[in-house]
């Protein structure tokens, strides 16, 4: 369901960016960077708000020589 | 003279740190050799902190409940008690049978358990004392030691009146007027136990309000309840002395507004607990130890000394044993060479009154202490069918969310079931959700977990049953 | 001659569905109407649903807690009932609360609530009957009218000792017998509080097995427990025909080894339920109604004519308060021009039994059926720690994962709080987690959600707490 058009009219505007360090990714998607070697604050989260799915980890794994489908 | 045993991983301890240690890495292949100086495998937990005073709080529950059912035009005569089998029960048909399973597991899993107390010799030596004394000689070990319950000096007077937790749990009797000294889960989860048996309890806190690690709106719907049920629970107020009568143990207070002394029945003191480092032989090892007695230990639980670990309440606080299971996992998995890393985005920490509160994540006040953008969703319980029709409308759920993402960063709440439900706050946080994610989630009717979904609501406006959005943002 | 309204937006019915239309609605800045013809709003589930069964369900519990204690040393009376203050606590306490309060949440966001019963005159026009007779004129309309009991003709015999569950929660009496036709979960609900009541019950199913929908390995559980707090439970048995008697109600039975008549003080008749759509003018909208007379709709909860939307039990089934409320989201943002898509991928069921049923997702017969790939992954609460605390080791957490990703598929549980646990089974499932996330999610100690946490263990080998692997694969 894409209707995160969010609609937030009474919020207050906060000063600070979303200043959260951790990046925005399940325990499973941690761990394979963690064995992948992976620094996930560098890696771009396609899932919803930039969640970093299991998936945007692929591009990481082991060069498969046939098909270069999915560079990131 | 003792027999040397050979172990590629020693684990000092059979706590819910160190007994999951042992099955986990049993499971994984390894050779283990589990040392408990304990009667029984368990540890604190299991023999004298959770377990039986999770079964004596269920117990206080129902009398509770039984009693407010007038209300409700059920009526039961007075509850009887037969202190004798309510000990049994827990003893026996609890902790035993819990103890006991887990001396299944490990036999089942082919650990090798040791009874008796270990002591380092050396960088990869122990020496353990007691019915089966021996070297074990180990490549990795895991220390697990845990916690020994704080007793400071001027109130181990010597009489059995004054008791610690471990006494307390196991219930003497049921004092006229109990003395609780520490207004912390665990003073405050036992009071309510001898409560609802039928003592006085009395709670003296020093610092300015009970359950000060949690957010005080938090705590705010319990101090109202324990007042009623309590006698009288003093904040700001200090025990100066303990001293032994014929009538009691007199008690002398300081605190604006506090008796300057009182006489009790029995006394608890639990005013925190001390990690069990002391007499190990750590330096032996070369292990240090912080002034305070933690085991310092990086991101994998390792300690200086490269093969040695340390897990539980005697490396890092939280003192919670659901810590100390997780931790073990990852002791085990960095032993066996995987790239595991202690870094849960959320510990859940639940205490077990009636209501209950549990949070996960970041709790206001740290947000307001450390400057983390916030803002925070309440939801009032009153406002929830099923606390209606369960007559407890004094809950309340609370999220924090980043203002910008509408991450979720934190998640608190009080009231009946808080413990269960805080689970689904520590998924949210670990996957990284936002309050969209736990909204579009649908949540049965009629439910307590409904509070849930409708402080996510919060965040986009207004919930379906809260009239004007009730967000604070910070 | 009555008034002509002009409104954008009508909501036909004030139930699960329709309030909270109309409330996400006003709170989108549309101006909305809302019909119900019922003397509060909150439809079925506020005035003769959910809420009234859930509080009366929650007194039944404690009963049969209270009555258990003696295992544990606390022995009460036997409770005096006083059905009067019950009814008063339940009608007056619980749902006329709620229903005033849904009454001040529409007033407070503007809503304009019209008493009375809407007939459709014309696509863009309904004519509503009552003490406020009226036509008005919609530019879109959400048709939210719910369900009635199913009274199959032959047993509607006019006698008031047979009820339908509107009939059943008002508690006439406490019946010495009652028979509840029907052993989906209304009628085991309402049988479950008859029997805590005092009630001899008896329960007739015509197929051969209770909960139906529900997975048999989660039932079981449940059917051990009714079948010693219920007099009989007869499966595979047809009831061939009810005749009113001075002694009470003579039913005539139709199965092997089942007694061939019986007569009962009462008899509740909960066989379903069937979607509210007839005499509502739906012709005269030009909206199509399926043979059963549920309202086809799309996945934006749209009918045929592109303004009209139906929701909740009218619309699709399972017929479920939360069901309604969620739809009732996406048709607003249907209307208000949002991408918005009825595609929730798990649904949570409840039974609030003692124990009570959960699942949501996939259930194994689903998957057995629909030939989906999985592993069932299931963890006994008796290996537990905090259900041998509360003496509730009966219940069981099983897991669907899929076998190659061991992303979860669906969760089911069977034991007490299984309504309020599922809500991390439906985050987990919504937000695509795999078992590892559920597994590295630190779940506190001791409680019963730790159990999903340990299922998710099965699916990497083992769990802490069970020895050997329980997994199925498919
Ligand atoms: C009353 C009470 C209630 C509590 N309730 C909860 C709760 O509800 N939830 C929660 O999460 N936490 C609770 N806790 C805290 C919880 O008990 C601890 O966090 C947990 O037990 C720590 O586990 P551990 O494995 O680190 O050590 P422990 O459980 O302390 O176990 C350490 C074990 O090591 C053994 N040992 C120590 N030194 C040696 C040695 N040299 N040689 C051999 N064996 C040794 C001890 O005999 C002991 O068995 C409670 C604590 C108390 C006191
Ligand atoms: C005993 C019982 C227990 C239940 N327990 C649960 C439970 O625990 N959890 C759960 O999720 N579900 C439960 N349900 C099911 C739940 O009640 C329904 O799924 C839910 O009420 C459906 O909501 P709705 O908005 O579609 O319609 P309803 O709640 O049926 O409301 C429809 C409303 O429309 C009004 N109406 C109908 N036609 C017209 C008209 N022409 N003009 C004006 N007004 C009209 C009616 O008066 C009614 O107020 C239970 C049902 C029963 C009977």
């Amino acid at each position: 369901r894409g209707a995160q058009a969010a609609r937030s009219p009474s919020v207050t505007p906060s000063n600070g960016h979303s200043s959260n360090p951790q990046p925005p990714a399940a325990p499973s998607v941690r761990m394979l960077a963690r064995k992948l070697g992976v620094d996930l604050t560098r890696v771009h989260g396609s899932g919803p708000h930039g969640r970093i799915l299991l998936d945007d980890l692929t591009p990481f794994l082991a060069p498969k020589p046939s098909n270069g489908v999915r560079a990131a | 003279m003792p027999d040397v045993r050979e172990t590629p991983l020693l684990v000092i301890g059979g706590g819910p740190g160190g007994y999951p240690a042992a099955l986990h890495a049993a499971d994984h292949g390894l050779k283990v050799t589990l040392v408990d100086e304990g009667a029984k495998l368990g540890g604190v937990c299991l023999n004298r902190g959770c377990i039986p005073s999770k079964a004596l709080l269920h117990t206080a529950k129902i009398i509770r409940e039984a009693h407010e059912m007038a209300a409700y035009g059920v009526t039961f005569g007075d509850p009887q008690f037969d202190l004798a089998k309510l000990r049994d029960f827990v003893q026996t048909k609890v902790v035993s049978k819990l103890t006991g399973g887990i001396g299944q597991l490990t036999k089942g899993r082919g650990v090798d358990v040791v009874k008796g107390r270990a002591v380092f010799t050396g960088p990869n030596t122990v020496e353990v004392s007691g019915d089966q004394p021996q070297t074990i000689r180990f490549q990795n070990c895991i220390i697990a030691t845990g916690s020994l319950p704080a007793m400071p000096k001027p109130w181990a007077i010597g009489d059995d009146r004054v008791m610690d937790s471990t006494g307390a749990l196991l219930l003497p009797d049921v004092p006229k007027k109990l003395l609780v000294i520490g207004g912390g889960y665990i003073g405050l989860e036992i009071g309510s136990v001898y409560a609802a048996l039928g003592s006085k309890v009395t709670v003296v806190e020093a610092l300015d309000r009970i359950l000060f690690m949690a957010d005080k709106d938090l705590v705010d719907p319990l101090e109202r309840r324990l007042k009623t049920e309590f006698e009288a629970i003093y904040t700001n107020t200090k025990v100066m002395g303990l001293e032994a009568t014929k009538d009691g143990i007199a008690v002398k207070l300081e605190g604006a507004g506090v008796p300057a002394s009182l006489t009790f029945d029995r006394v608890l003191v639990s005013v925190g607990r001390r990690p069990n480092s002391a007499g190990l032989g750590l330096d032996k090892a070369g292990v240090h130890v912080s002034e305070r007695g933690f085991i310092p230990i990086d991101k994998q639980r390792r300690t200086n000394v490269p093969h040695i670990f340390a897990i539980g309440d005697v490396g890092e606080e939280p003192g919670l044993a659901h810590k100390a299971t997780a931790e073990a996992r990852v002791a085990v998995e960095a032993i066996l060479g995987e790239p595991a890393e202690w870094n849960p985005r959320a510990i859940p920490a639940v205490i077990f009154t009636d209501p209950e509160i549990a949070w996960a994540g970041v709790t206001q006040q740290e947000a307001d202490k450390g400057n983390i953008p916030y803002e925070a969703l309440t939801f009032p319980w009153a406002a929830s069918g099923r606390a209606v029709s369960i007559a407890r409308t004094e809950g309340r759920t609370k999220m924090l969310v980043d203002p910008e993402t509408k991450r979720i960063l934190g998640v608190g709440i009080v009231g009946a079931g808080a413990g269960e439900m805080i689970a689904e706050g520590v998924l949210a946080i670990e996957m990284g959700a936002v309050a969209r994610d736990v909204l579009e989630s649908i949540h049965p009717h009629p439910t307590l977990s409904e509070t849930v979904m409708e402080s996510a609501e919060l965040a986009y406006g207004a919930a379906t049953h809260v009239g004007k959005p009730r967000k604070v943002a910070k």
